[in-house]
């Protein structure tokens, strides 16, 4: 029996309200939180940290971000890409500006720029709908690639356009630049994740992610119980666009270390994000970390089998692992078309109930 | 089965370092938008290696081991693949991506391994005084730039004051790097220049063939990679622009740009940092001890090609820099910074070149502490339609460095003053 | 002045050959989404599918060559003989149908009744796996496609110097038409036209049309969907390969070319996703708009303005007209 | 803020106060005429039903009262305040709350967090106290809670609190809408035919929930319904319209005996 729920009552709705209710679930998040920040920065190395924690962490933000609009709000967007451009070059543009300012408060303010801009693009949700929007939202995506490929004052002038992070560190570690030890990397991204993804359960969890999730069923009811449409879909896009901004900012700074919009934010970014939602599960801040885990480490996997193992040319391996991923989309919503987050809900449901289905 | 796999990835994971070999990584691209250029390139890079290796046992008795990585020309995969490669005792990087470049400068610099991009990445790295690390021999886009119009004065006996040149390019950071260096030019020497962007991936650039019809370019330079070339070969054919005028940069003329278009690329010309054509020595060797014994790492219908040979160079110039580190420093097995001594001491001769069996194959250069860029040379290359074969036109032509030395100055300074860098050389 | 006037006409004219182009991918889009509800972004994938399996089968490519080198450390490539490309083209054709049966019978057959944003997903999917396969069967690197009726008649490509001389003639100045884009202009109306036969006047095609009315109703008297799903998307899949050989014959034959879905889109928002007419009069305005604008405030905002700009086009005119090109008003109801 | 308690439980509808009066409605699609020129009034405290066949107009009526369609011609005196032009949410945070013909319950929540949705008016801390669930964000949710279990004691749903909604069979459904629309407190509650689509028992449960809430919590209800037994039964005011126009006003008894109503509507439709 893992699951004991007998005996486990609340007494008060603050005690109901919380994010695990049930005390096996709260103790095993805990350990994975002790894990992840007291055991895992003494562990990992510079491969473990660049292949795959530090993607994982920053698209897990990406895929917080992204859910929110999508999987909470309902409204689908392609324009991921270019709003982690957003976050990407003001993230730049403050952290050359200002180079005595903390590189974390740059990160957040960049994260805020970034929703500045996703609210204005988030105004058409108000005519346009469905994938009518989706289609809409790649004007943003291609417009803000474009923009700060052709204006040279995103990039400070420099004669290639690409944008290089400095060195700037936190307690006098660095966290970006070459110098960047892995756990240290680790650390910041980790600790943007997980505060990214405490606020979003806090936020999705409370009233405004009640509005969104109004809006998303049934936009129509919504409106007619009291949700305003314009606060709610333009909150959803700002907030949204938050996170987004910050993986943006956290995805050129700390992970890359140089950029350019066309390369490194082009709609591939955009679809990847959406990916990871839609396999983790739509609705749902676990399933944002189990997509990015997914599509993070499943192509490491299969090119250590493919080209390391089995030795074929590596260029046959990546067609495979097209293939793969893309059989692999399809059984997943052939299978369980709510994600991962939703064959764990599942799983758990059946283990609470075990040894007695039903 | 599940045992092994997991040691391979355990394995990959910590990466013991093995230093028998001498470890060459080869981020390849064998999918995605530019798979198309990746794969030749790749290729010749491998397959020259394997010839050392059957050939003469590898450089200097110590075999040869090429890593290849797939990027698909992306750069996070760039930086997977660099970091998943670093601690087999990788020699030399070579990115093949003017992005993955970028980003690997300075983590490459910070782990002591050498960067060799060839005619892409930072034009500045040239400055070996501010890039320890990076190498860009023999030539870099900003000469490129200045060996095409120096071709355009040549063709119009020095004189091209009041010409329009119209920069058609990739937009992008790799499309905007001749800019500068071009509007230095035309100020020295009086041409109108113009700039025309085609957003990635390119197939449709009509727009941009309009307005050349409509503003009648004497001279196009063209700085595309991908489906781009192919278009735009194709539509300089379409609106009968004179193909001879219409000049690529060196990623934008291999065969498969002009084949596309067929008799209408006849008379389109491209730099070249190399030769072309499958004339040379070498390749009876590859036939012989790569090809025939199954070992190619293609078909081998790609010999001779230009993104093959390149490849071919590319390989050539590395094992001969191991060959001068494992002069300098008296031992076969060398380590990455022997490899970088061994790449700044780097000097291509006409006799060496011909003893390797590529006679006239590549301009003779010399790098140096200071100048990691070579002299800078490249030639003209023209299209043969009817017998479908590349040709150097002209002799390995020298750039304007009155021009571009000072446009490298600063921008490698700027950058050593961003990161607080020390000026070596001294 | 009048040169401007030429050169804007000369524009204009270029605009609608390439929103034609833009059409041609717009049109297999909108077929599938009429009749299923699915907006298939493989569509893209699926012309550079077909187009490759025309040059691979012309070419006499064994397929799956280095999948098969590598397993059994081979050498095999070429089956060593050329097909016809009308031979070659039914054959693809067999090979869109085949794809059509495996895409229905393997994957939407287990979607029936999922949200649209699933199905949609699905075809992501889709769009990975076919891309692959296509790389396994016929390899990444670029290969140049003609489409011949014998040794002299090809698509042709190049300026038209019949147009040319013609209004030089009248103007003193050619208007450059590529004869490609005419060639692709008849092929569309061509298509459209036999698209509108078959849907009106055959068994096959009247029921198609019922389900893309009402599938209930259509189920209720005896159409069968499966059925008519596979036809679906085995005519998409011909117009796929259609649009292939058209921008395959321009460019080559590549994996960009799965990227000129994304410059059907906008025109599927202008045009609305259910509307046929839609299709080819959103591609018209589409390629005119973003031609224009490349050329007349292009130069002064640094150009390559064409992919955003055209998203932009329809994102404003959908901003004051939801309902689309073409659609009614919509009344909402509760 | 009119709290005309004082009026509340007087049998004398003469003396209660007018809760909403409309003036000469008349709503247009196109040519199509939904509602020709219909003026009633809904007094505190009543249950005041709208009845007619199909096409009538009642539907329209009632997404005109909450907004949802904006009437060409006529006014809208709410409060004896003439209401503008609103928006529905606008008029939700008046304070008019309404369930669907067809349900319109959120089906990716859960019954606890669809009932929520119904205190989101509220509901108004800041987003950095969302974000945080700390301060005011707390203390509303837990506050809230409390109203929203109150009201699904009151409709006795509590074993299907955490339930998602789309797995509740349609009985369930619309109860869980009615305490969506209870729970933000209305003064005045749109119900758009509660008994549609069920069988006797669940028509009677439905009966006993609307009386109780006009009863216990003395909220105005204004409904729509087919079945005339029940509305007969349950509403102290009957409004009959057909074909966009009124035809008949009154107690229910009196709407029982006009000749037109019994032509137009129940003479047909009535066994």
């Amino acid at each position: 029996m893992l699951y004991r729920e007998a005996g486990d009552f609340k007494t008060s709705y603050i005690e109901d309200n919380q994010t695990f209710p049930i005390a096996f679930d709260r103790y095993r998040y805990y350990a994975i939180l002790a894990i992840s920040f007291l055991i895992l920065p003494f562990l990992v190395n510079d491969y473990f940290v660049n292949a795959i924690l530090a993607p994982f962490l920053i698209y897990s933000i990406a895929a917080i971000g992204l859910n929110i609009l999508t999987g909470y709000c309902g409204q689908v967007s392609l324009g991921t890409g270019g709003f982690m451009a957003v976050g990407a070059y003001s993230c730049y543009k403050l952290m050359t500006a200002f180079p005595d300012v903390s590189i974390v408060i740059h990160i957040i303010i960049a994260g805020g720029i970034t929703a500045v801009i996703g609210a204005v693009f988030g105004l058409p949700s108000l005519r346009i709908k469905g994938f009518y929007l989706a289609v809409a939202t790649l004007a943003a995506q291609f417009f803000l690639v474009w923009l700060f490929n052709r204006v040279s004052w995103f990039y400070n002038y420099s004669a290639s356009g690409q944008i290089n992070a400095p060195e700037r560190t936190v307690f006098t570690i660095p966290v970006t630049g070459p110098n960047v030890e892995p756990w240290a990397m680790y650390m910041i991204c980790l600790i943007f994740a997980f505060v990214s993804a405490v606020i979003a359960r806090n936020l999705t969890r409370g009233a405004l992610g009640r509005t969104w999730m109004a809006i998303r069923d049934m936009d129509i009811a919504a409106e007619i119980i009291g949700v305003n449409p314009l606060k709610a879909k333009l909150s959803a896009f700002a907030i949204s666009s938050f996170f987004v901004g910050i993986s943006g900012a956290l995805f050129f700074a700390v992970y890359l270390g140089a950029a350019e919009a066309g390369d490194s934010f082009g709609i591939q970014k955009s679809f990847i994000v959406l990916f990871m939602i839609i396999i983790g599960g739509l609705g749902s801040i676990f399933g944002s970390f189990a997509g990015a885990a997914l599509l993070v480490v499943l192509p490491v996997i299969l090119k250590l089998i493919g080209a390391d193992f089995l030795g074929w040319p590596t260029g046959l391996v990546a067609h495979i692992q097209l293939v793969i991923v893309g059989l692999l989309i399809i059984l997943f919503l052939v299978l369980e078309p709510h994600g991962l987050a939703q064959l764990w809900r599942i799983a758990k449901e059946k283990l609470r109930l075990w040894p007695f289905p039903h | 089965m599940k045992k092994t796999l997991f040691a391979a990835i355990a394995a990959t994971l910590v990466s013991g370092a093995a230093m028998a070999d001498l470890v060459f990584p080869s981020l390849s691209y064998r999918t995605g938008p530019f798979a198309a250029g990746g794969i030749p390139f790749a290729d010749g890079y491998a397959d020259y290696f394997t010839l050392l290796n059957e050939r003469d046992g590898g450089i200097g008795g110590v075999p040869i081991k090429v890593i290849e990585c797939e990027t698909a020309y992306n750069t996070e995969k760039g930086v997977e693949c660099y970091e998943a490669t670093k601690g087999e005792g990788s020699l030399v990087y070579q990115p093949l991506s003017t992005g993955i470049t970028y980003q690997i400068i300075p983590k490459a610099s910070a782990d002591g391994i050498p960067v060799h991009s060839m005619g892409y990445g930072r034009t500045s790295a040239t400055n070996g005084r501010v890039f320890e690390w990076v190498f860009n021999y023999p030539t870099n886009y900003w000469n490129g730039a200045s060996i095409a119009v120096k071709h355009i004065l040549d063709l119009n006996d020095n004189d091209i004051s009041g010409k329009k040149i119209t920069l058609l390019y990739f937009n992008g950071a790799y499309g905007k790097e001749p800019i500068p260096t071009l509007e230095a030019l035309s100020e020295k020497h009086g041409f109108e220049f113009n700039t025309l962007a085609i957003d990635f991936p390119g197939q449709e650039q009509k727009s941009q063939w309009l307005q050349i019809r409509r503003d009648q370019p004497d001279y196009i330079l063209f700085w595309g990679w991908g489906v781009m070339n192919q278009v735009a070969v194709q539509e300089a054919a379409n609106i009968r622009y004179p193909m001879e005028n219409f000049i690529g940069i060196w990623w934008s003329g291999a065969e498969i740009d002009v084949l596309p278009a067929g008799d209408g690329a006849n008379g389109y010309k491209s730099l070249q940092f190399h030769n072309v054509g499958s004339d040379f020595p070498i390749f009876d060797d590859i036939e012989k001890y790569v090809v025939d014994t199954g070992k190619a790492a293609g078909a081998g219908d790609q010999i001779g090609t230009v993104l093959y040979n390149r490849g071919v160079y590319a390989a050539m110039l590395a094992a001969e820099a191991v060959r001068t580190a494992q002069d300098i420093h008296n031992t076969a097995d060398i380590t990455s910074a022997m490899m970088r001594d061994g790449m700044e001491a780097l000097t291509m001769t006409p006799e060496r070149m011909a003893e390797l069996g590529l006679p006239n194959f590549g301009p003779t250069f010399q790098v140096t502490c200071e100048n990691h860029g070579g002299e800078g040379l490249g030639a003209i290359a023209q299209w043969d339609a009817s017998a479908t074969k590349w040709a150097l036109v002209t002799d390995f032509i020298a750039p304007d460095d009155e021009v571009i030395m000072p446009l490298i100055e600063a921008d490698s300074m700027a950058y050593a003053e961003e990161n607080n860098l020390d000026l070596r050389c001294n | 002045m009048p040169d401007q006037v030429l050169f804007a006409t000369e524009v204009v004219l270029n605009g609608l050959m390439a929103g034609v182009m833009y059409s041609l991918v717009a049109l297999g889009f909108v077929l599938i989404f009429k009749a299923s509800g699915i907006f298939n972004f493989a569509q893209g994938v699926m012309a550079l599918f077909a187009a490759m399996t025309l040059v691979g089968i012309q070419n006499g490519q064994v397929p799956f060559s280095h999948l098969f080198n590598a397993i059994f450390g081979t050498k095999i490539h070429y089956f060593g003989w050329e097909v016809h490309s009308v031979i070659a083209i039914l054959l693809t054709v067999i090979v869109m149908i085949f794809m059509a049966w495996a895409v229905q019978r393997y994957i939407f057959q287990y979607l029936i009744g999922q949200e649209p944003i699933i199905l949609f997903m699905a075809t992501i999917g889709l769009a990975y796996f076919l891309e692959g396969v296509a790389d396994l069967m016929w390899g990444a690197e670029i290969k140049t496609l003609n489409v011949c009726l014998n040794s002299d008649t090809c698509l042709p490509q190049g300026i038209n110097t019949v147009i040319d001389s013609v209004t030089f003639g009248w103007f003193g100045y050619g208007f450059f038409v590529d004869n490609l884009d005419i060639s692709a202009t008849i092929v569309a109306i061509f298509l459209v036209a036999v698209l509108v036969i078959f849907s009106q006047y055959t068994k096959q095609g009247r029921a198609m049309r019922a389900v893309a009315d009402d599938h209930q109703a259509a189920l209720s008297v005896g159409i069968s969907l499966n059925y008519i799903w596979i036809l679906v998307w085995s005519v998409a899949g011909f117009v796929a390969l259609v649009a292939g050989i058209m921008w395959g014959a321009k460019s080559g034959v590549q994996f960009s070319l799965s990227l000129i879905a994304l410059k059907a889109l906008p025109v599927l928002m202008l045009g609305g996703f259910t509307s046929i007419p839609g299709a080819i009069v959103g591609g018209l305005i589409i390629g005119v708009g973003e031609k224009l604008f490349e050329f007349l405030i292009g130069p002064m905002i640094g150009g390559a303005t064409e992919n955003w700009f055209a998203y932009m086009l329809a994102l404003l005119f959908l901003v004051f007209r939801p309902q689309g090109l073409f659609g009614e008003k919509i009344i909402e109801r509760v | 803020m009119n709290k005309t308690d004082v009026n509340k439980g007087s049998d004398d509808y003469s003396v209660r106060s007018v809760v909403m009066e409309m003036k000469n409605i008349t709503l247009r699609f196109g040519g199509v005429v939904a509602i020709k020129e219909i003026s009633f009034d809904i007094l505190e405290g009543e249950i005041r039903a709208i009845i007619g066949p199909n096409g009538a107009g009642k539907s329209s009526m009632l997404n005109v009262i909450s907004g949802f369609y904006s009437p060409q011609e006529g006014e809208i005196w709410f409060r004896g305040e003439k209401r503008p032009w609103l928006k529905p949410y606008q008029v939700a945070r008046q304070g008019i709350a309404r369930t669907f013909q067809n349900i319109a319950l959120f089906e990716g929540m859960s019954v606890l967090d669809n009932v929520m949705t119904g205190r989101l008016t509220h509901m108004n801390s800041n987003i950095f106290s969302q974000a945080l669930w700390k301060g005011q964000s707390e203390r509303e949710e837990v506050e809230n809670r409390d109203h929203a279990e109150r009201v699904i004691d009151f409709l006795e749903i509590q074993h299907i609190r955490k339930t998602p909604v789309s797995r509740l069979p349609y009985g369930l459904k619309k109860r869980v809408e009615l305490a969506r629309a209870l729970v933000s407190e209305p003064s005045l509650l749109l119900l758009d035919e509660p008994m549609a689509g069920m069988n006797v028992e669940e028509k009677e449960d439905m009966s006993r929930f609307i009386l109780d809430v006009n009863d216990e919590f003395g909220t105005t209800i204004a409904l729509i319904e087919h079945d005339m037994g029940v509305v007969m039964d349950l509403s102290d005011r009957v409004v009959v319209m057909d074909y966009g126009r009124k035809i008949g006003d009154g107690a229910p008894d009196e709407v029982r005996n006009n000749q037109d109503v019994i032509d137009a509507y129940l003479g047909v439709s009535h066994d």
